[in-house]
């Protein structure tokens, strides 16, 4: 095995550390800062990627990334949970532990579900889909069981992550147009959400959606 | 290339986004977006005339592709902006009266208005996957913010529910959108990937292992879009809190062009297993849309929430007959697709006139509404009996052709589709029997409602249930074809 | 397909646009009511003209027209034939007489009639012909679904009241659960037809669909729920009598005598010109679900106080005999028992029209008495043949037809009925030998009980003293209502006295149903002397009745004017000597029905409204609920109600839990991928 | 139809409308022989009818045309049953005219004029009277028409001539299913005519009393025809039990060469049904008027009955 698809294995493996770790972290900033590591993997992955089969236009997709998801987003996030003072998230609704379990079963049903592609996958990295696949399941849990707008959106944004780590492991990423479009989307996504969190703070003075959800019709 | 001028299909709106985004506070602002939808509207003819003349064509290399199953969808949506800005001139000067819209949020609601359907045209033009996905992600956020365009709690839970759940949504859809490229790039290389008609000419030898994962991603991905059970309940709060011209083209065109891009890959994942489980798998989720959407009718209050289900119900049964495939079901489904889009706004411009004249969504506050406002209680009540599938209108059409295929190729589901026909039918008339009859509570409407796009689009359901043009016939047909089994 | 358009295809057309065309010109109404107004007497032309058009369909060859209208491939298709033409002349009968009655009617709520009627009575009237005339599924589900949404406004006019919403909307949705059913019975019939011209949808390739018993038999079962839903046949015939007494009057008659025909219409083009030779069973169905239909239609209309609604519910009894003749003809055709299928048929087509001519009379009268009185209740009404002679007149010939008393036409249809059911004595099976003379035996209960019920009706309300004061100041019915009830009694008469003639009208209709199975189909005598079968068999002479009656009858009053010459003197009653003498003393309408509560309880659900002690005008009143609500409806209501509560669990008001459904939607469908 | 036929006819619709008083008289007699006591002679209602006749009728102050009109049309209807009920001859036209169905239907006819005529005036008794006259008729009617049915079927023909020639076509065959058709063909009779046990015409006891609450309010001619078509009603109902069950000894065909032999037989079946009538009024008791329907639901079981007898003994 060429030494850089080892080094993806190994970046691969962190990224899936790091989504585990996000999914049990409570204190919101730390969970920014997870999210900043995980978009730092995902950059050196994908330029990892670019060195290995000399497609230079993903060195653009990885730089683009590392920018976006190290430094812009990560910013705007910490700005936010300053100003509107949100620093735990509280308790959700199934304990930690029970957490993990349900992760790790995800985790392996990940790589049930992607065996089979990666046998037939003729791209030298094929096995780091399962770990795509299964960051994608953990992000999506997290989404669920956080109860406040903010780590739900960070949860949101692990998810678009897992994404482009499973373009770029599995297929050499997407033509430049395309990441471009996905990027876009994202800051103005994260941009929004910027706004939003803003107006319900105002309505319901917390970000915790529970309040948000109390309301009767 | 000559057709290129055709791309002003989508820098139009996108110009009239940014013009509004400067202008929208202004009270020229409404003529302005009519200006602007006029003018797509304009394009889109010029290019259905190509079509007409030339048949289906590429644009920007094979960026963009115009056929007779996108063609007619893309002089729908245009059309369906078009008189919605015409209602939404009346309605929102009204609601700026009323002080909801202050100039900053006109400004977002018109700004808004164009980027989504800049966003539902490409996402109809476009031949690229890729560009698929990011135009369905930009209406996602463009009408997010649009749904929560009055700041109350309500609409912000709405907004937030429809941000967060479209999101993941749409997240898995690109997901499935990868995978779909990841099948094909080893066949086509890295950039005819992504092309749809290229993915197509090679369906057959795409892998089907991975065409089928793909699929159930893009199918819970889009399907949340279209407001298929069980990932639909952004739906009806989306419709009830946003603006009613908003919840106009929520349910008659974005729910179009999502279940428009599940079909795309239907067609593909279909192609790659060489079976029927893709089409069983929407025909599942359609069914259920309807059953579900058809019991949930009878207990809604908010006469918006009541149509947004009333939507869901009839997404439901035209991803059923999308998901049985053949010549007549597709046929069906896509009539479908038009009545409904038509009949489901004119119901909202006439509701959305009604809940504003009487001060609330709560229908059983509402009566006698032929009373004092003849023009809207007909409107309503026609918009109903044919959104019922009442003849002679058009629904009536799709649904009996909808009914005979899945006899001929489903029997097992038709005693489902009656059941959910008759519930549908019960749910909806006795409320709206309710509202039109009856002595009246509703004061009389002091400003004129604009009920004429109402009626416009109520005489066209009313056409295509009695007569189909021979194009339109001949557009449907080759689309029915285009889609297979 | 070929064209071959003959004239009177052409007339009903020209009519049907004509009304197509006038109806939204009646939106105009409430500017110019009198052009509106006076273009009721016009449609009545139209509608005579269209049973003339049926009269000269009977003889001609089906002729066939298509318009370039409908769905891609599937232009509309026009037929008329002799079957259609049969009920073109039944439909133009009584509408001839009911726009003339509507002429000169105005509701007593004063709204503008022209507005609300207007409009939809000629849609109506349009989409009842196109239903006649339509030859492929596609017009004719969407003529009966016109029809059913027009009739259902007109039967809402007067829509403040919440009874009349309820009766309008039960209606609407009844009527939809037939159309629906119709309509999966076509596709089906149409999945096993030769997918030629039009897809297959028009009758024509139907009528080529080769059907497996099974199937047949399935689309049998749902045409009868279908068609029944709209005839009133057990148990979907609730909405009859909730919305015909809340309909305008001339609306209930046109409902009754029109509109509920058109689910025998629609039975006998499927059964007999559509869908394969019959199985035996179909008719021994149809048969008993007509008889019970019969037998609770009578008892029902015999305990209701509600005068329109005893005419709704007896109307429910004669969709019964109807049916059961149908049944009969078809049991016989099953059978191969040629002569009796084409009597029954005689019988069941014969009583088609008595019913619609009769009941409608009946109905224009009852709208009569309505705007006299403003009052429905017959318990509340009485002598008011002093006060509306000729009202009363016209009833009693109404009154007399329905009871089925020679020599008016009612009896007619039944004397023919019963024959069709005495020939039965042939059939392989001995069970069905057994059964069928018992079919007899209820049909005459149901006669005896009519006669009771018209007897009820007619004299609580005309006869005897007036129970309330209001009725003094009562006056009868204007010219035009009066020409509209004269025209029906009239014709009454003539179908009553002229039998033989009737029948020579229904032999074409007859040998068409009969298709290849025709005989030379029914016994047809040269004179006025009736005698289906044989003259040895069975034979009746109404003329020679009638003329026989009278000739007693005036030798008698001759000879006693003659003989005794005492003036009759007038008195005080005599009452047995008691000397008061108060409305109250009189039957009220429930004691009247008290027997028949009495003997068929268990039948029944009653609640009773007495009055407390200290009333100063107590008024005892018992309503009689259609028990089929306890057994059937409510049970189905509460349970798509529970379902539609389980269907409101999936909303919780929690995002996460809405994330959740999408997640394990995703992990179940890729459990089920991979 | 010839002369002779025209002839038979009329003849017979005479002997109906003149000799219907009669039997009554004889019926009466021989209540009142049981009895013991020495009755009023046949000719008693004659006299009756004579007096009645000649008195002045007194009528209601808004008593309707129909209320005038009734006693006419009834008696022409119930004359009119009987012309048509082969008594002393089987051919003749008017039983062409009306089979036995149509005569059910003019006893309807009959029954309901009667009912709207007591109603008129509005008097308690009169719409009581009605009601109970109707409750009797709804029961009666589809039992007379069951019982007649039983020949029908037999001779495959609703026509009373064809059943008297099939019936006496052949030398006396014992069909069960007339059995009980006769037994359910009495009891009708007795209900019909309003006969203990249904009714008494002896009294006018108000409670209990229907037939006669019908005409209360009745007097002088109109009186006297009302009674005049009970009393032909009587007779047509028992000449019609005659063709039904003792048919033979009438004429087949027509030709007066039979008519006295047949007359005189006639008379003779007549009477003895008169006496059997009167044996039974004497022994049964009036019974209460709630269990009048059991009464004729159990005719009417047994005529049905009979009815299906014939399918289960046939052959």
């Amino acid at each position: 095995m060429p030494p850089f698809t080892q080094v993806i294995n190994m970046l691969a493996a962190l990224f899936l550390l790091v989504a585990f770790a996000m999914l049990s972290q409570r204190r919101i900033v730390n969970l920014i800062n997870l999210y900043a590591i995980q978009g730092l993997i995902l950059a050196l992955s994908i330029s990892v990627v670019a060195y290995g089969t000399h497609q230079n236009h993903l060195y653009w997709s990885a730089a683009l990334n590392g920018l976006l998801k190290v430094c812009v987003v990560p910013v705007l996030l910490h700005r936010l949970v300053r100003t509107l003072k949100v620093a735990w998230d509280p308790e959700s609704l199934v304990r930690i532990p029970t957490v993990m379990l349900l992760g790790l079963a995800l985790v392996i049903f990940a790589f049930h579900v992607s065996l089979p592609i990666a046998g037939l996958a003729r791209t030298v990295n094929h096995d780091t889909l399962g770990v795509a696949l299964a960051s994608i399941f953990l992000s999506f849990l997290m989404m669920i069981l956080r109860t406040t707008a903010i780590s739900q959106v960070i949860g949101f944004l692990a998810l678009e992550n897992g994404l482009i780590f499973a373009a770029t492991s599995v297929t050499y990423g997407m033509p430049m147009v395309i990441e471009l479009g996905i990027a876009l989307d994202v800051i103005v996504g994260v941009l929004i959400f910027g706004v939003f969190s803003f107006h319900i703070r105002a309505q319901f003075d917390s970000l915790d959606l529970r309040h948000m959800e109390r309301r009767d019709e | 290339m000559s057709n290129m001028i055709f791309l002003g299909i989508v820098i139009v709106p996108l110009a009239g986004a940014a013009c509004l985004g400067v202008l929208g506070d202004r009270e020229a602002a409404f003529g302005i977006n009519i200006l602007f939808t006029l003018l797509t509207s304009l394009v889109a003819m010029a290019m259905t005339w190509h079509v007409i003349h030339a048949g289906s064509f590429f644009m920007a290399g094979l960026q963009f592709f115009i056929n007779p199953f996108n063609i007619f969808l893309v002089d729908l949506t245009a059309f369906v902006t078009l008189t919605t800005a015409f209602f939404s001139r009346a309605y929102m000067r009204i609601e700026r009266h009323t002080g909801r819209l202050n100039p900053a949020r006109s400004k977002i609601y018109h700004a808004m208005y164009q980027l989504f359907s800049f966003t539902m045209l490409l996402a109809l033009t476009t031949n690229n996957i890729g560009t698929l996905w990011i135009a369905m992600e930009g209406a996602t956020l463009s009408t997010a913010l649009l749904v929560g365009l009055y700041r109350t709690p309500a609409s912000l839970e709405a907004a937030w529910k429809y941000f967060i759940l479209c999101g993941a949504g749409i997240a898995l859809a690109l997901f499935g959108t990868i995978m779909m490229y990841f099948a094909a790039h080893t066949l086509l290389g890295p950039y005819a990937g992504l092309l749809w008609t290229r993915l197509d000419a090679v369906k057959t030898q795409l892998d089907p292992y991975i065409a089928g994962i793909a699929f159930v991603f893009l199918i819970v991905g889009y399907g949340t879009k279209v407001g298929l059970v069980p990932m639909h309940n952004w739906l009806p709060d989306a419709h009830a809190e946003g603006p009613t011209p908003i919840s106009a083209i929520l349910s008659g065109l974005l729910l179009n062009v999502a279940l428009y891009a599940v079909v795309r890959f239907k067609v593909l994942a279909s192609g790659a297993l060489h079976d029927h489980w893709p089409g069983a798998l929407m025909m599942g989720f359609g069914l259920t849309s309807t059953l579900v959407a058809a019991f949930s009718l009878a207990r809604q209050r908010d006469i918006k929430r009541l149509f947004s289900y009333s939507s869901i119900e009839h997404m439901g049964l035209a991803t059923f007959a999308f998901g049985m495939g053949g010549p007549l079901a597709n046929f069906a489904a896509l009539l479908h697709m038009t009545v409904h889009s038509l009949a489901k706004s004119s119901i909202f411009f006439s509701s959305g006139h009604v809940a504003q004249k009487s001060g609330t969504q709560d229908m059983t506050k509402m009566s006698g509404l032929l009373e004092r406002n003849p023009g809207m209680g007909w409107s309503l009540l026609l918009g109903s009996l044919a959104i019922l599938g009442v003849p002679p209108f058009g629904l009536f059409a799709s649904e009996f052709l909808i009914v005979t295929a899945a006899i001929h190729q489903a029997p097992w589901s038709v005693p489902f589709l009656i059941l959910g026909l008759v519930v549908a039918f019960a749910a909806i008339f006795q409320k709206v029997q309710g509202i039109v009859f009856g002595a009246s509570q509703i004061p009389k409407a002091l400003s004129p409602p604009s009920l004429i796009p109402a009626f416009v689009h109520l005489a066209l359901v009313l056409l295509l249930g009695l007569y189909i043009p021979p194009i339109l016939t001949a557009w449907y047909t080759d689309a029915a074809r285009l889609l297979g089994v | 397909m070929s064209m071959s358009v003959g004239v009177p295809l052409e007339l009903a057309t020209g009519i049907l646009v004509l009304w197509f065309l006038w109806a939204p010109v009646s939106l105009l109404g409430t500017r110019f009511p009198h052009l509106v107004r006076g273009f009721f007497p016009i449609s009545a032309g139209a509608a005579f003209t269209l049973s003339i058009a049926g009269f000269m369909a009977l003889t001609h060859a089906p002729m066939t027209m298509t318009l370039p209208l409908g769905l891609p491939s599937l232009p509309f298709h026009l037929r008329l034939d002799p079957l259609s033409g049969f009920f073109l002349i039944l439909f133009g009968a009584t509408t001839c007489a009911i726009a003339l009655y509507l002429t000169g009617y105005r509701h007593r709520e004063g709204y503008p009639v022209e507005l609300r009627i207007g409009f939809s009575f000629h849609i109506l009237l349009a989409s009842i012909v196109l239903i006649f005339l339509a030859d492929d599924v596609y017009v004719f589900m969407l003529s009966w679904e016109l029809m059913a949404v027009s009739s259902y406004f007109l039967v809402v006019t007067d829509h403040h009241t919440e009874v009349v919403r309820k009766a309008g909307f039960l209606y609407l949705l009844i009527e939809h659960i037939g159309a629906l059913a119709i309509m999966v019975a076509f596709a089906i019939m149409r999945a096993h037809a030769s997918q030629g011209v039009g897809m297959g949808y028009t009758f024509h390739a139907l009528h080529k669909a080769t059907l497996s018993v099974d199937q047949a038999g399935l689309v049998f079962f749902l045409m009868l729920l279908g068609f029944g839903a709209k005839a009133g046949l057990l148990p979907l015939h609730v909405w009859l009598p909730e919305a015909h007494p809340v309909a305008p009057s001339p609306v209930s008659a046109l409902l009754s005598s029109v509109l509920l025909k058109l689910g025998i219409y629609g039975l006998l083009r499927v059964l007999f010109d559509l869908l394969p030779a019959p199985m035996g069973w179909w008719g021994l169905v149809a048969l008993v679900l007509g008889l019970v239909t019969a037998l609770f239609g009578a008892i029902a209309s015999a305990v209701q106080n509600d005068m329109k609604r005893l005419l709704a519910y007896s109307s429910v009894e004669n969709i019964g005999l109807i049916t059961a003749g149908l049944g009969l003809a078809l049991l016989f055709m099953a059978h191969d028992m040629r002569t009796l299928a084409a009597l029954a048929l005689a019988a069941t087509l014969y009583h088609c029209i008595n019913h619609a001519f009769f009941k409608g009379l009946l109905f224009l009268g009852a709208g009569s008495v309505l705007h006299a009185t403003g009052e429905r209740h017959i318990g509340r009404l009485g002598g008011l043949i002093r006060r509306m002679p000729l009202t009363a007149l016209l009833m009693l010939v109404g009154t007399l037809a329905l009871a089925g008393v020679p020599p008016l036409n009612g009896f007619v249809s039944e004397w023919l009925l019963l024959q069709a059911f005495l020939g039965a004595t042939a059939f392989s099976q001995p069970y069905l030998n057994m059964g069928v003379p018992l079919g007899a035996a209820l049909i005459a209960l149901v006669a005896g009980l009519a006669a009771y019920v018209m007897v009820k009706f007619y004299g609580i309300i005309f006869l005897g003293r007036p129970r309330e004061s209001t009725l003094q100041n009562a006056v009868d019915a204007g010219p035009w209502e009066r020409a509209g009830m004269a025209v029906l009694a009239a014709l009454c008469v003539a179908l009553g006295l002229l039998p033989t003639t009737v029948m020579h009208l229904l032999h074409p209709t007859i040998a068409f149903l009969m298709g290849a199975h025709a005989p030379q189909a029914l016994h047809l005598t040269p004179g006025l002397l009736i005698a289906p079968l044989a003259v040895r068999d069975a034979t009746y002479l109404p003329m020679a009745v009638l003329g026989v009656m009278t000739l007693i009858g005036v030798v008698a009053f001759v000879a006693v004017r003659r003989l005794f010459l005492r003036r009759m003197r007038r008195a005080r009653p005599w009452n047995c000597g008691y000397p008061v003498l108060s409305a109250q003393m009189q039957d009220s309408a429930e004691g009247f029905g008290q027997p028949i509560q009495h003997i068929f309880a268990t039948f029944l659900r009653l609640r009773r409204v007495v009055p407390v002690p200290e009333d100063a005008a107590p008024f005892y009143e018992s309503v009689v609920e259609d028990p089929l609500w306890y057994v059937l409806y409510l049970p189905i209501m509460r349970a798509v109600g529970k379902v539609s509560v389980a269907a409101g669990l999936l909303r919780h008001r929690k995002i996460a839990i809405y994330l959740l459904y999408s997640f394990v939607t995703l992990i179940a469908l890729l459990v089920f991928a991979s | 139809m010839n002369r002779a036929t025209l002839g038979l006819q009329g003849l017979q619709l005479i002997l109906c409308v003149a000799a219907a008083p009669l039997l009554i008289g004889w019926v009466g007699l021989c209540r009142a022989w049981f009895a013991n006591r020495s009755g009023a002679g046949v000719l008693q209602p004659y006299r009756v009818l004579k007096k009645l006749f000649a008195k002045t009728p007194v009528v209601a102050h808004d008593a309707s045309p129909l209320f005038l009109a009734t006693p006419y049309i009834i008696f022409a209807a119930t004359a009119l049953a009987g012309a048509s009920v082969p008594m002393i001859s089987a051919a003749r036209p008017l039983t062409d005219a009306a089979d036995v169905i149509t005569l059910a239907g003019l006893f309807i006819l009959t029954r309901i004029f009667t009912a709207l005529a007591a109603m008129d005036i509005g008097t308690a008794f009169g719409s009581m009277g009605a009601r109970r006259e109707m409750l009797v008729g709804f029961l009666a009617e589809p039992a007379l028409l069951m019982v007649l049915f039983t020949p029908a079927l037999i001779s495959h023909s609703t026509s009373l001539t064809v059943i008297v020639q099939h019936l006496t076509a052949s030398s006396p065959i014992l069909y069960p299913s007339m059995a009980f058709a006769a037994a359910a063909y009495v009891m009708v009779l007795l209900a019909e005519n309003g006969r203990i046990p249904i009714d008494n015409p002896g009294t006018h006891l108000e409670l209990t009393m229907i037939h006669e609450a019908l005409n209360l309010e009745y007097s002088g001619r109109y009186l006297a025809l009302i009674e005049w078509t009970t009393a032909m009603k009587l007779f047509v109902y028992m000449s019609i039990g005659v063709a039904l069950f003792i048919p033979w000894g009438i004429p087949r065909h027509g030709g007066l060469a039979h008519l006295p032999w047949a007359l005189v037989l006639f008379c003779a079946k007549l009477c003895i049904g008169g006496i059997a009538l009167a044996f039974l009024e004497t022994i049964l008791a009036k019974m209460r008027l709630f269990r009048v329907p059991e009464f004729l639901g159990t005719a009417f079981m047994l005529a049905v009955l009979g009815l299906l007898l014939r399918f289960l003994l046939r052959r």
